[in-house]
């Protein structure tokens, strides 16, 4: 008795899998076309928008103020990097700039988001690759950045934190100590994940030489972020267009020339390494003064006006994160368009998976780190 | 810029032994669950979830209503004496699409809307709907 | 004095035949029970372990430390509805989990487990060839795999399969000739080589320590026999969804997830019986069974370990290394253990 | 070197090239060849009765930013796909958001939107109190209706 | 099924059969959004789900008894989400966690939002807050083995 077939092969005896939008491998919603050709990846074409939620459209219905909140679930990993980029565009186009202090908590903030950040996508990537625990070691250190959160804020992980001249809420002695203390007892855990994973000849196996990303090609995908850096690209935001205080901070961008998945996988380590040192430095250099733009009261915060054309651009957790606002003169904004660095990461997916295993490319796909709610909006 | 190095390269099993040491280590350390209905993390005092309303504070200025992103928070009419609020108008808050931005709190004038600590609203109907009146009652006296 | 026996004199009062009939059926039933009891305590331990090495605390809501927790997962898995995916290959959809639960079943009866204080041996088949026997049980389990897997009428499943055929061929022949060295040095001492009894009794030093090569190639071989990570290819479960068991629900997917935790507690079982001593061990006259026992768990935890550590292999990283470097490795020691038996008469 | 519209500063400071859209590709190649290698966004405003395309680009080695803009009446814009591929998923979301067509662009289909959504929403004059619905055809395809009674 | 009019025996199988139920909710790996991350938090080692027997979380839908909706449904996703809980088998629950699930939430006045998820599944438990902290999750949770086990009312 014959089985019944499962599918056609086409003409060059390769089937056609659909991977997602449901998939455990896909980090949300991604749909994946997958060609096979017995285990190997002949073709991939990305299907995206199941998270498509119409940000843009919406932030045009609000105020200015408003805005944050979608803002904030762009990258819902490292929310606090979101807003200081959609800061960075409002706040010139209302003519309102923060005081000094402020510029110095949104750099310890939006720095802790990255590393928060890159957590998750550690112990996803972890996940990938089937090892199950060392994503719990990397919940148990987010849960501290977390906290750090809630006692600034009061919201976990969308925070809205992070006002039109200013922040919400004033750093006080008690959250100053708090980030002291994480930031002294993190990178031994760190060292302890990262071991977890390189000491690890299998691991090695699964990422050393695979999903090979040439500069050139990286480039002309608009590739940004680790990535990018990871393929020998010196390209980071906070050092070429730096925005903020991260001009009087001193640290360093990771580069590495390997191109292959442990290369994008070491970036990301050394980036969370780097961002510690930042927080250290900018902790103890917050100057005393107000936390709040006089000119944006709170009671004011929707009778705010802009008018003009801004592009802003900041360095979030997976890239280059720009926002282009254009105003009328109304309290509210005309057009809204987000750079979405997910995006353009993703879509060098194809170029890279190609004639890969399947196993590969789950692998290629975690290190690209993508997040669907700022690859959608 | 920094060049990130490669790790040192380890002999193969050698080195999943070691990883699985790093891993194994752990067996040893306390586990830092906190076992939730029991045992309860403390909230920072910032922690805010819940909106309540006093409604002696309101002078039912609309502000609220106006800077909610979502049109979570509606304005209504509430037969009740107070001085402050001549128009007699209150927020209800929709608790199915509030997104806890804490922007009402944020711009009300009288500090009359504010987020508390309380977090255990889950439900099994769909009707989020608070009224002023449930606004100024703890949770557990709300009708369901 | 065997447990059959210890039975038929306890019930000797009905008389010569019923006695025998009913020691059978007692036989049977003790070693359903003991499988369940030892499928039941894998899973729980490997929670428990896991929670803990996760810095978790692991069930604990269900009965005293979640000791209940299995009998309400499987009060549950019982009461789901069954779901028949249309399309598929009826008949071995339907026997697939029950081969590989058979398989288990049957690993688990040919096993000497040495002895027990009061009941005596505990080894249920006296067969001169239940090495031979296990290896044939422990073969059949993987067929039901593949099974599951070509007959669910699902891409996943499919590709899981052939995974499973690729993992399995190349790690089959390793392990046998691995075990044929063992045959050849148990040949010097015993006419029965084949007699897994016999094979244990004959380890006055374990043969894990003149045997080290073939300890790690049958230790791997039997890791990847149990399907577990790193060798999870054909179920990984962060590609293939499920690999093999993507379409079955309820209690046949409970089977499928006994058999994955069942065959590990056996792969272990096995290894310490062929290379670690078994049941040999001081007072081993009385105690066998519990030496044995706690040999088998330490296999297991370590095997958990590997599990929760350790990422997947690719599929053609493990044929290669199946056939680049296990084998040869298998090979050697086959001449080790020759010269081991015929130049130094160990 | 093509013809410059308007030079003007933004107010972020950045340089703003206004040029016609027929000479939109060939400044995009001079850019390219000058060094502005990394097109960071691509961006479609509704002005209402004209659409506007803007491309920022970057200089890498010399850190320059500039802003490229053209205008289109009849929703037809050159793509610039030949010159930067990262243009593509930028060009298929204005499609899909804006209605703008690119033209010579290789795979000119919706991004986010099922193909059979009607209008596009970011224009202003989109109503979106009309609800679609969209669901799923036996191949896995999505259709958009506004039958509310279809699917789910 | 009426429990009680089958006699005693019947009677306690519900019950015990409820018991193994509300025990054993083993969730399906379905993120969407935000909320997912929050839902990953609970699993893991701060909040522990598996104390509560929902160690697994389960890939496959078929082997699944809780849908945890975790984040907004946007229309395209919504045949597949209808799907998925079609593929799970009797008897299966579902969470509504976030407010994009309940009502639209912060998206209420876009164009390719589901304005709730029980248009789409019915819902047994709604989880409000976006997201909801994770011991908000694992109450919406324990408010789940209270229905199952018929000790609720609300």
């Amino acid at each position: 008795m014959m089985g019944p077939r499962i599918s056609n092969p086409d003409e060059n005896g390769w089937v056609e899998l659909n991977m997602g939008p449901q998939h455990p491998s896909t980090h949300g919603v991604l749909r994946l076309k997958v060609k096979l050709d017995g285990e190997i990846v002949r073709e991939v074409e990305p299907v995206i928008g199941y998270l498509h939620r119409n940000a843009e459209k919406i932030c045009e219905l609000d105020y200015y103020c408003d805005s944050m909140i979608y803002f904030d679930r762009m990258d819902y990993v490292g929310a606090m990097n979101m807003e200081v980029g959609y800061l960075e565009a409002a706040e010139k186009l209302l003519g309102i700039p923060p005081p000094e202090r402020v510029q110095w908590i949104r750099v310890v903030m939006a720095e802790l988001s990255r590393v928060a950040s890159h957590l998750v996508w550690a112990g996803a990537f972890g996940l990938d690759l089937g090892m199950l625990t060392p994503f719990f070691y990397c919940f148990v250190e987010r849960e501290k950045i977390l906290r750090i959160f809630v006692e600034a804020c009061g919201s976990r992980q969308e925070t809205n934190y992070m006002s039109i001249g200013g922040v919400y809420q004033d750093f006080n002695d008690k959250l100053i100590h708090d980030i002291l203390e994480f930031t002294e007892q993190f990178p031994k855990k760190l060292e302890d994940i990262f071991n977890a994973y390189v000491k690890n000849d299998i691991f090695i196996s699964r990422t050393k030489g695979i999903g090979i990303l040439e500069p050139e090609v990286a480039l002309d995908y608009g590739v940004t972020g680790p990535m990018l850096r990871a393929s020998g690209v010196d390209y980071d935001v906070r050092k070429a267009e730096p925005y903020l205080v991260y001009d009087k901070i001193n640290f360093d961008i990771p580069v590495s020339h390997k191109k292959d998945n442990l290369a994008r996988f070491l970036v990301r380590f050394e980036e969370m390494r780097q961002s510690i040192k930042i927080i250290n430095q900018a902790v103890k250099k917050i100057p005393d003064g107000p936390y709040f733009n006089p000119k944006a009261k709170k009671s004011l915060m929707i009778r705010l006006r802009g008018e003009g054309e801004v592009y802003a651009r900041t360095e979030s957790s997976k890239g280059e994160f720009g926002v282009y606002l254009v105003g009328d003169g109304g309290v509210k904004p005309y057009r809204v368009r987000v750079r979405s660095p997910s995006l353009k990461n993703l879509s060098v997916l194809p170029y890279l998976a190609k004639d890969q295993m399947i196993a590969d490319m789950v692998a290629i796909s975690g290190t690209t780190d993508l997040v669907f709610g700022e690859v959608d909006r | 810029m920094i060049e990130v190095k490669e790790p040192k390269k380890e002999l193969p099993l050698i080195g999943t032994m070691k990883a699985m040491a790093v891993v194994a280590k752990h067996l040893f350390q306390k586990p830092v669950t906190v076992q939730y209905p029991e045992q309860k993390r403390e909230l920072p005092d910032r922690f805010r979830f819940r909106i309540f309303l006093s409604l002696d504070d309101c002078v039912g200025c609309t502000l609220c209503e106006q800077v909610c992103p979502n049109i979570s928070i509606h304005m209504q009419k509430v037969d009740r004496e107070n001085p402050r609020n001549k128009r007699k108008i209150y927020p209800d808050v929709n608790f199915g699409t509030c997104t806890v931005c804490r922007n009402c709190e944020e711009i009300c004038p009288t500090d009359a809307i504010y987020l508390t600590h309380v977090f255990e609203t889950a439900r099994t109907r769909n009707s989020f709907t608070y009224s002023p009146e449930e606004l100024s009652l703890p949770e557990d006296e709300v009708v369901k | 004095m065997n447990v059959l026996t210890r039975l038929a004199d306890f019930f000797a009062a009905f008389g010569h035949y019923p006695a025998y009939i009913l020691a059978y059926l007692f036989e049977t039933l003790f070693m359903i029970v003991f499988v369940m009891v030892s499928l039941v305590a894998m899973i729980y331990i490997f929670r428990k372990y896991m929670a803990r090495l996760q810095l978790r605390v692991g069930p604990n809501r269900v009965g005293k430390f979640g000791t209940l927790q299995l009998i309400a997962d499987s009060l549950k898995l019982a009461g789901k509805e069954s779901i028949l995916p249309s399309g598929r290959d009826d008949l071995p959809f339907r026997i697939a989990p029950i081969i590989v639960f058979l398989g288990l079943i049957t690993g688990f009866a040919l096993l000497p487990y040495g002895q027990f204080y009061f009941i005596g041996s505990l080894t249920v088949t006296h067969s001169d060839v239940s090495l031979l026997l296990l290896f044939a049980a422990l073969a059949i389990m993987p067929i039901g795999e593949i099974l599951a897997g070509i007959s669910s009428r699902n891409k996943y499943a499919v590709v899981g399969a052939l995974r499973g055929v690729a993992k399995d061929v190349s790690f089959e022949i390793p392990m046998m000739i691995s075990v044929l060295a063992l045959v050849m040095m148990a040949s010097a001492k015993t006419a029965n080589p084949l007699n897994l009894s016999n094979l244990v009794e004959v380890q006055f030093i374990p043969y894990g320590i003149p045997q080290i090569i073939g300890l790690g190639v049958f230790f791997i071989a039997m890791v990847a026999r149990a399907s577990f990570s790193p060798f999870d290819m054909s179920e990984s479960d962060s590609e293939l969804v499920s690999g093999h068991s993507t379409e079955y629900t309820g209690m046949r997917f409970g089977m499928f997830y006994m058999g994955l935790f069942g065959s590990i507690f056996l792969s272990s079982l096995v290894v310490s019986l062929l290379y670690l001593g078994g049941y040999n061990g001081p007072y081993s006259g009385y105690a066998g069974f519990v030496f044995l026992l706690i040999k088998g768990l330490i296999l297991v935890l370590i095997s958990f370990t590997i599990w929760l550590s350790v990422p997947r292999i690719r599929i053609d990283k493990f044929v290669n290394m199946g056939w680049k470097y296990l084998l040869p490795a298998s090979i050697i020691n086959l001449i080790i253990a020759g010269v081991l038996t015929l130049g130094l008469g160990i | 070197m093509v013809e410059i519209l308007e030079e003007s500063t933004g107010k972020d400071g950045r340089r703003v090239l206004k040029v016609a859209k027929e000479n939109l590709v060939q400044l995009m190649k001079e850019l390219k060849s000058h060094g502005f290698v990394h097109l960071s966004l691509i961006t479609g405003i509704d002005r209402k009765d004209r659409l506007e395309v803007v491309y920022h680009l970057q200089n890498l080695e010399k850190n320059e930013y500039i802003a490229v803009k053209t205008e289109t009446l009849d929703e037809r814009v050159p793509s610039v796909t030949s010159v930067f591929t990262s243009a593509n998923w930028d060009e298929r979301e204005q499609y899909d958001l804006m209605g703008i067509v690119f033209e010579g662009h290789p795979n000119l289909k919706r991004l986010f939107l099922p193909e059979s959504w009607v209008g596009h929403p970011l224009r202003k004059n989109y109503d979106i109190s009309k609800v679609q619905y969209i669901n799923m055809d036996e191949n896995g395809e999505d259709y958009a209706t506004f039958d509310p009674g279809d699917g789910w | 099924m009426k429990s009680g009019d089958g006699g005693v025996l019947t009677t306690t199988l519900e019950k015990a059969l409820e018991w193994g139920r509300s025990n054993s909710l083993w969730p399906l790996t379905f993120g969407l959004a935000c909320c997912a991350i929050e839902m990953m938090a609970i699993q893991a080692a701060d909040l522990d789900i598996s104390r509560f027997g929902s160690e697994i979380f389960r890939n496959s839908p078929r082997q699944s008894d809780l849908m945890i909706v975790s984040g907004t449904v946007t229309k395209k996703m919504a045949p597949r989400l209808r799907r998925l809980y079609d593929e799970m088998p009797y008897p299966k629950y579902v969470i509504a966690m976030g407010v994009c699930v309940i009502q639209g939430g912060p998206y209420n006045q876009g164009y390719s939002v589901v304005m709730g998820v029980d248009k789409v599944v019915p819902v047994d438990v709604y989880v409000p807050g976006c997201p909801p902290t994770p011991e908000a999750l694992t109450y919406g949770i324990m408010l789940l083995q209270k229905k199952i086990r018929n000790e609720t009312e609300r």
